[in-house]
């Protein structure tokens, strides 16, 4: 029969919306409102999940995040989602889950034979064995081990879901929707100040919805769900259901998740699967409650052995019956509502275990009333049954246990007391300090606009936590800057009254040795902390390392305390001295997708285009990355070209005719100011004073530390109006070096400046027919007279104004044509059409870089961040003189001596073979692959079609002094080879002549 | 008492009654030959080699907290000797050379996993200087495989191999030798080797002062009282600049903070430790499943040992654009450790201006796969007063004189090694 | 030779996305402001007020030294653009001046106090307006663009689905003029485009 | 995250700013000893705790600022402009 195990009414579940789903492949029937866990109690299953090391059946053991059971592979394919909490996950339609870390089913684990060498598994063990023969660590015993661990596996294909990342500010933040939140999200709503409030589950309430509580005469999950649609309502109020807050960060920023759609089998079109928050409050609220904390003893880990307060959760919230015959066992008053409650939902209780000489007098009258066993003094030693609990062994705490009382049960519902959920607040950089009132930690002195109400800051009295999150709340907008008159709490009809005593371990049977689990995702027990400790693994940092509690994915929120007051117990001090392990963002477990966010995949950076890049696109260029600019590398124009032979053929045609070059990428800024001669003259090695107006000049700049930073051509548009260009990849960097020098140093040079590099295209037009083509579409004089090498003007492109620079990369007669970037397609459209009878051609970067090459003009490849301007053979640039940038680092002793790697060119001597990138320079006749000193490697290499031979730009150790020595070029990764010949790195028109033609 | 498969049996069977502490818990003396200052991986190195090699065992390791609960227990425990400067690639290859007997040296199972590791490169010009640091790899002795595609998708089968990504990967430089270590192990492994050879490992003791006469140190004032010393050694990478300054001087140092997560523990997905080229990630699968994966530091001095958000997001986003299936674990944890960022990216081992006190620092995040020839050569500077060959480049003084060691060539600035 | 004075058409970087509405659903719009004139103005030391001044006189629209302020008229906006920067921005169109006309209005304006620097080809101007359109932006900016804290008249330079960008407030519907650099204009466009589309049906 | 007061912009996050180091370290005249750039290049007091340092606004107004912050708790005490000829930014509110 069909959820055999639902109560006849009651519980915050929609009776009328039936929901399939499968686990194990069976499939089950549920409610909507259920989590995956109610629906299998109310199916009766309880057996969830195999434990990380022994393999020992598991079951559910909480009602929410803190579960460290019932965890499952939820969904499947590229959704498949391991680990997650049953009792977190919301029902929906033809949800799939299945158990994990079980072989060949759940119900039959081989690996379960693990229990059996349980000693042998003991805390740390591996640190002392695998080790023998040594081979065998990687190569055998690892693959096993590794095989071993871990719970679920992973979806490999890509996740088709879609996540973001929002920013929202607020003058006060509400973290948890429970009695304190709500009345301070409330108290703070009606100042009139910018509240949120967050809360993780899907309806508001908390702890309201779990437990039959009264607020001013309504039953508490009514009060919660008029306060929250009360809040919903005003408009200086954002409500987050769904909502986790998993990260308290720097300067109260909070981030959290939204799970938009996964209570949908999939999103809605458009939306994302989950949500990443980043809020910017002026105030904290952190009332996001209290953990209750298991009981340890004997086999406390089995089936049916449940927290008191998600048994509660289960009959209360859920409408569902977690077992028929129930043990409660506790050291405190609050589990007595557990059997109040499963008692009124026809559950038979047939014993409440109070570890307490003497309870709370009026709870055992009450028990007495509903006629349920009450045994003081005593305490569950150990439970027995194999995928369920079948009964207890009731010990009394005080005195001999040598004869235990067994009591027949299928649900022990315990309880060893409550743990304010201080993680935010230890995350905020603050200290959570011990009380000994609730032998748990409370939050300490804040350090961030932070103050923490209700069961979160220890007050676990129903009026208490109204009380708190009233005056909170009100507060909190207070001094945030509202002001609103003084409103009352609700008023809570409850007397409760916690009234614990410890009870660390309870005494076992005959006092035989049992597994009392401490961390059970983990599979930590009691003996494994005393082990820990008589091994001198006695701080609770390395505890927790070497018997890995509290290191599971439920990040030891149920364990944390009960393993401290262990050691503590093993150490006999106080458990404030034994200390507290501080809390690490996230509080829950978050999807990397959530941190990833849009900016993944083709969205990871932008790109960068030029105005001429539609026309590349069109041409069939193929693209390089430089940076994040697309760059046209080469054009192939026939079936079957290769990069190789289109660089040449476009080299070629650049050296013996003209072509076009999209430089649009090189960096480009404006300075002006009476002060901007003095200012580039500081920044450039080089002389800039007396650069007259309409020249260019190329410069070079060094970093504070000596080496070369960047080079390029700057132009005097006027006196006091120059125009730098900078590489491709330090644009942005030179722009705020520049930036820095001026404002961080010298402040009083009257100079402005800015990138224009987006509104200028930039045009190269280059080789011996390039005037001629220019002459056809320029409005003025380009002849050599009037417009020499290095001159700079501004002249009319058919109708554009465009500026006209005389300067060469390739080596060859050159200009280079700047013009408004709308009009930079039309620009290059005009000059082809010009070109057209004398055949121009185009060319990208490989051309661009077999020229500079033959020019041996240095490049990114040699100004590597380690060169300085006498490594590259340009320190005769530099004025002495003067003061520049990196002038006094650069003249330390080592980069003056000897052993510098410094640029030369090198020429292949085996015919045909053209040299490589990243080979290595060595003595000749070294054999390969032997251990040899490098001198140097190769930067830059092509093809040069005027030499035709082989030829590189590379970095030799004294390099300059070596012009005409034979070396080998060594590539050790393919076992290559080759004879190489070191030269001047210019290897054609060393005059320069053709530039000046 | 010695470790192996039958005292583990004998403990079994007697309740793991008889295991002992792995390192006492001594006393200080009055007076050591050595005090190394910090008990994590590297000061427990150098005090273990000291009494192993060099015979000097009259040494005390001195730690704040609890050892290795510094960098050693907060790194991702990559292990590798892929660099490029010959002075980097030598000594990284001797530390990876003392790491292949490490367990077995030690008697305590430090994990060390030699799957490879591998670095992606997305562009020609990384390719570029992939071939250059791997041929420089191998002229030292060093492995080192240059992948294609298909050799990188039998390494990493889940990677995004399309072209519809920002930036397509074109291949991978690899180290087969590199691999992960099991971090804590290393610290605990060197305390147990030391202690064993009569190294005092004093925990939860401060060094508040550095007690000198002129330019002679004469022993360290703790909080557990004076303690003197012949010789100090200083291994506190992420703190090196606030020791020095016991004694006024400056280093060429800045700390910064390198961010660590890993993910729930999931089946092995993950078999060797991948870098992706387009961003800052890593990543490798621990042995207990988790995935443990960085990325850059933060890039702003900090002495704060926690995670922050915008460098995770990043971080995240290159990993998810590297692996898209990674979208869907979970990060369980975060946190932060305290880097010596040195000003050109390489560490400092050697001597100081004054005499008897010694150097080990400026370690950026190249500590962890370190620790054995840190050690090893610290050791050795110590015992014989002056460097190795092997730190004899990592010199305090190369700054001043102009050797930089700077792998990336990106000069003096810190956040940018 | 085409005849002497007519410009060739400018080509917006948003082809072929350029002309229509790139989002057109009934509470979000997203259109390209095409064709922009884009004028930076930088105040060399000192003159900070007096080019304030001389822009406001030009313009006759106020030009505050105030940062984070935009004012404008109804085809001209003058909005701050750092310490000692502004940036003009008008469309032809609109404000019915010839090309350069407005160049050479501030240069004459501004004369010697500082630099006039012609941008308007390498900025690309984006307009997204409708009641979604501050959710739309919250998730592509970390600054609050609450009623409370920005409207109408309030520029910044900030961040924008990680580009640098900068967001003028034109109305309280609300409405958002954007500016970012020439090249990344088509990943602008594209990650504002893909924050719309959860808005698309309702 | 860190949040950053720009004297012009107001406060925004870390992720619009880079950084630039210890803004104590004066730079030497140009005849300046050797050691004396060597320090100024190289060593730093890398103070735990309060530390003057440079940030730039360089996803926002460019300005380059001095802001004073704890490096143990990140507390940020006040931030100025690092140039004393930019105007300054008179915010409202």
């Amino acid at each position: 029969m069909a959820q055999q195990f639902r109560t006849s009414s009651g519980g915050h579940i929609d009776r009328g919306r039936v929901i399939s789903f499968t686990f194990d492949g069976k499939s089950y029937q549920g409610y909507e409102g259920d989590t995956l866990a109610s629906a299998l109690l109310a199916n009766g299953v309880h057996l969830v999940g195999r434990s990380f090391k022994y393999h020992r059946p598991r079951g559910i053991q909480t009602a929410g995040s803190e579960e460290p059971n019932a965890i499952v592979e939820l969904r499947s394919g590229p959704r498949k989602e391991p680990n997650t909490r049953a009792t977190t996950i919301e029902l929906f339609d033809g949800l799939v889950a299945n158990s994990q870390n079980r072989w060949p089913s759940l119900d039959f684990d081989v690996m379960a034979i693990n229990n059996l060498f349980s000693p042998l598994l003991s805390a740390g063990f591996y640190y002392k064995t695998f080790m023998w023969p040594a081979s065998f660590w990687t190569n055998v015993y690892e693959h096993v081990i590794r095989r071993a661990a871990g719970l679920g596996t992973a979806a490999t294909e890509p996740d088709p879901d879609h996540y973001e990342q929002c920013h929202e500010h607020c003058d006060v933040l509400v973290v948890g929707a429970g009695p304190a939140g709500l009345s301070a999200a409330l108290a703070a709503a009606r100042t009139d100040a910018r509240v949120i409030i967050v809360d993780e589950h899907p309806t508001l309430g908390g702890s309201l919805n779990r437990d039959n509580y009264t607020i001013d005469g309504k039953h508490g999950s009514e009060w919660a769900a008029e306060t929250a649609a009360e809040l919903a309502a005003m408009d200086n109020v954002h409500v987050f259901s769904r909502t986790t807050v998993f990260g308290y960060y720097d300067h109260n920023v909070i981030g959290a998740v939204e799970k938009v759609s996964d209570h949908l089998p999939v999103p809605p079109a458009g939306h994302p699967r989950q949500r990443m928050w980043l809020f910017y409050p002026q105030r904290v609220i952190l009332a996001t409650g209290a953990t209750e904390r298991p009981l340890v003893f004997g086999n406390n880990d089995k089936p049916g052995i449940m927290l008191a307060s998600a048994a509660r959760s289960y009959v209360n919230a859920y409408g569902v019956k977690p077992g028929k015959r129930v043990i409660v066992a506790t050291n405190n008053n609050d589990a007595y509502r557990t059997a109040i409650d499963l008692h009124r939902a026809g559950i038979f209780v047939t014993a409440v275990v109070d570890s307490r000489a003497h309870p709370d007098a009026p709870l055992a009258d009450e028990l007495k009333k509903l006629s349920i066993r009450l045994l003081t003094g005593s305490a569950v030693g150990a439970a027995e049954g194999g995928k369920r609990v079948k009964y207890a062994q009731i010990v009394t705490t005080q005195g001999d246990t040598l004869d235990p009382v067994r009591i027949d049960c299928d649900l022990i519902a315990c309880s060893g007391g409550w743990n304010p959920n201080v993680h935010l607040h230890s995350q905020s950089g603050a200290k959570p300090v011990y009380d000994d009132s609730i032998l748990s930690f409370v939050p300490g002195e804040s350090r961030q606009a932070e103050v923490s109400a209700g069961a979160a800051n220890g007050s676990f009295a129903l009026q208490d936590c109204l009380d708190q999150g009233n005056a909170a709340g009100a507060e909190g907008a207070n001094m945030a800057g509202f002001e609103g008159k003084e409103v009352k709490a609700a008023k809570a009809e409850d007397e409760g009254v916690y009234a614990l005593e410890a009870l660390w371990i309870a005494p076992t049977p005959y006092n035989k040795s049992y597994k009392q689990f401490i961390d059970q995702q983990n599979d930590v027990k009691a003996s494994d902390v005393e082990l820990a400790s008589q091994e001198g693994y006695d701080s609770v940092e390395l505890l927790k390392r070497y018997t890995t509690q509290g290191m599971a994915t439920d990040q030891g929120k149920t364990s944390n305390v009960n393993a401290l007051a262990i050691l503590a117990c093993q150490r006999g001090e106080p458990i404030p001295q034994v200390g507290i392990t501080t809390f690490r963002p996230p509080y829950v477990p978050v999807a990397m997708g959530v941190f990833a966010g849009h900016t993944v995949g083709n969205d990871f950076m932008p790109v960068r285009r030029t105005a001429i890049h539609d026309w590349n696109e069109k041409q069939g260029a193929v693209f390089i990355e430089a940076g994040l600019w697309l760059r046209a590398r080469y054009f192939p124009q026939y079936p079957g070209d290769t990069l190789y032979n289109c660089y040449v053929r476009e080299t070629e045609a650049t050296r013996n005719n003209v072509a076009l070059v999209d430089v649009t990428t090189l960096g480009k800024i404006d300075i002006q100011g009476p002060d901007a001669p003095e200012f580039l003259n500081r920044l450039y090695i080089n002389n800039w004073l007396k650069l007259p107006v309409g020249k260019a000049r190329y410069g070079i700049m060094l970093r504070e530390d000596g080496m070369v930073y960047d080079d390029g051509t700057t132009s005097r548009l006027g006196e006091n109006h120059f125009f730098m260009t900078t590489t491709t990849a330090n644009a942005a960097g030179v722009l705020a070096h520049m930036e820095q020098y001026h404002q961080t140093e010298w402040p009083d040079l009257d100079v402005v400046f800015c990138s224009v590099t987006e509104q200028w295209t930039g045009i190269a037009v280059a080789g011996p027919n390039s005037r001629k083509l220019l002459e056809k579409v320029i409005d003025i004089d380009v002849s050599n007279e009037a417009f020499p090498f290095m001159a700079v003007g501004e002249c009319k492109l058919n109708n554009i104004t465009a500026r006209l620079f005389r300067i060469s990369f390739s080596g060859e007669l050159a200009y280079e044509v700047n013009v408004p970037a709308d009009y930079g397609e039309q620009a290059w459209l005009d000059l082809l059409e010009a070109g057209k009878e004398m055949g121009v051609g185009v060319y990208g970067t490989e051309a661009l870089g077999t020229m500079r090459i033959e020019k041996g003009h240095v490049a990114g490849s040699e100004l590597d961040g380690r060169t300085t301007a006498r490594d590259i053979g340009l320190e005769g640039m530099a004025n002495r003189a003067k003061h520049f940038i990196g002038k006094h680092c650069s003249e330390r002793p080592a980069l003056l001596g000897d052993g510098r790697l410094q640029v030369v060119g090198l020429k292949s001597l085996v015919p045909g073979r053209n040299l490589r990138i990243g080979a290595h320079l060595v003595d000749p006749d070294k054999r390969l692959g032997s251990v040899s000193q490098s001198q140097g490697h190769i930067s830059a290499t092509t093809y040069s079609p005027q030499l035709d031979c082989g030829i590189a730009l590379g970095l030799l150790m004294d390099g300059a002094s070596r012009h005409g020595e034979q070396l080998d070029a060594v590539f050790p990764l393919d076992d290559e080879k080759l004879r190489v010949e070191v030269c001047h790195p210019v290897f054609i028109d060393p005059e320069g002549e053709l530039v000046r033609a | 008492m010695h470790y192996s498969a039958l005292s583990l049996v004998k403990q079994a069977l007697t309740g793991n009654r008889g295991w002992t502490r792995a390192w006492r818990n001594p006393e200080p003396r009055k007076q050591y030959d050595v005090i190394i200052i910090g008990g994590g991986g590297h000061g427990l190195a150098t005090a273990y080699y000291l009494a192993k090699l060099h015979g000097i065992t009259n040494v005390a390791v001195l730690e704040k907290g609890y050892i290795g609960g510094g960098n050693t227990g907060r790194n991702t425990t990559i292990v590798r000797s892929n660099y490029m400067l010959n002075a980097n690639s030598q000594f990284y290859e001797h530390s990876m050379k003392l790491w292949e007997g490490l367990s077995q040296d030690l008697n305590y199972n430090v994990m060390f996993s030699q799957r490879g590791v591998l670095n992606l490169f997305h562009t020609d010009a990384q390719r570029d200087a992939a071939a250059r640091r791997g041929n420089a790899m191998r002229l030292n002795g060093v492995d080192a495989v240059m992948h294609d595609l298909d050799g990188v998708r039998k390494l990493m089968p889940h990677l995004d191999f399309s072209k519809n990504t920002r930036f397509p990967i074109l291949g991978g430089l690899a180290q087969p030798r590199g691999g992960t270590a099991r971090h804590d192990a290393v610290a605990w492994g060197y305390a147990r080797g030391a202690d064993r050879l009569g190294v005092d490992i004093i925990q939860k003791c401060e060094v508040t002062a550095i007690k000198r006469d002129g330019d002679k140190v004469l022993g360290v004032e703790t909080s557990r009282g004076f303690i003197g010393a012949g010789q100090v050694g200083v291994a506190v990478a992420g703190n090196s600049s606030r020791l020095f300054d016991m004694v006024g001087m400056k280093l060429p140092i800045e700390s910064h903070v390198l961010q660590a997560f890993v993910t729930e523990g999931i089946k092995p997905l993950v078999d060797t430790v991948c870098t992706f080229g387009a961003g800052h990630f890593y990543i490798s699968q621990s042995d207990k499943g988790g995935l443990v994966f960085g990325g850059d530091i933060d890039g702003w001095n900090t002495y704060a040992q926690r995670g922050n958000l915008p460098t995770f997001n990043h971080v995240v986003a290159g990993g998810v654009t590297m692996m898209p299936c990674l979208a869907r674990l979970r990060v369980l944890r975060q946190w932060g450790g305290v880097m010596d960022m040195s000003m050109d990216g390489t560490p400092i081992i050697g001597k100081t201006p004054i005499n008897n006190l010694y150097l080990n620092g400026g370690w950026c995040y190249g500590g962890f796969k370190a620790t054995p020839a840190s050690g090893w050569v610290f050791a050795h500077t110590i015992a014989h007063d002056k460097p190795h060959k092997l730190n004899a480049d990592f010199t305090l003084e190369r700054f001043r004189e102009g050797g930089m060691l700077d792998e990336k060539g990106v000069g003096a600035s810190p956040k940018s090694h | 030779m085409p005849d002497q004075n007519s410009l060739p058409p400018r080509v917006s970087p948003l082809l072929p996305r350029s002309g229509d509405h790139i989002v057109d659903y009934s509470n979000l719009r997203l259109t390209e402001r095409k064709a922009l004139t884009a004028i930076q103005v930088l105040s060399f030391k000192g003159k900070n007020e007096a080019v304030a001044g001389a822009i406001g006189t030009a313009l006759g629209i106020e030009c505050s030294t105030q940062p984070g302020i935009s004012n404008a008229n109804e085809h001209t906006q003058v909005s701050w653009n750092g310490p000692n920067s502004w940036m003009v921005v008008a469309s032809d169109e609109e404000s019915g001046r010839a090309p350069g006309e407005l160049l050479k209005l501030l240069q004459d304006a501004v004369g010697e106090l500082g630099a006039v620097v012609d941008q308007s080809h390498g900025r690309c101007g984006l307009r997204l307006s409708g009641s979604r359109a501050r959710q739309v932006m919250a998730k592509n900016t970390a600054i609050d663009l609450h009623p409370r804290a920005f409207g109408p008249g309030r520029c910044a330079l900030t961040s924008v689905a990680h580009m640098n960008a900068t967001i003028v407030q034109v109305d309280d519907t609300p409405t958002y003029d954007l500016f970012v650099i020439r090249s990344m204009a088509r990943s602008f466009a594209h990650a504002i485009e893909h924050a719309c589309r959860e808005f698309a049906n309702d | 995250m860190l949040r950053i007061e720009c004297p012009w912009c107001g406060v925004r996050n870390e992720d619009e700013f880079s950084y630039g180091g210890d803004a104590t370290v004066e730079r030497p005249a140009d005849d300046a000893s050797q050691d004396d750039w060597y320090h100024y290049a190289y060593t730093r007091d890398n103070p735990a705790g309060p530390h003057r340092e440079y940030w730039h606004h360089v996803n926002g107004c460019r300005a380059w600022i001095v802001v004073e912050r704890d490096t143990v708790t990140h507390e940020v005490f006040s931030t100025a402009p690092a140039s004393p000829n930019l105007p300054a930014g008179n915010r409202e509110g």
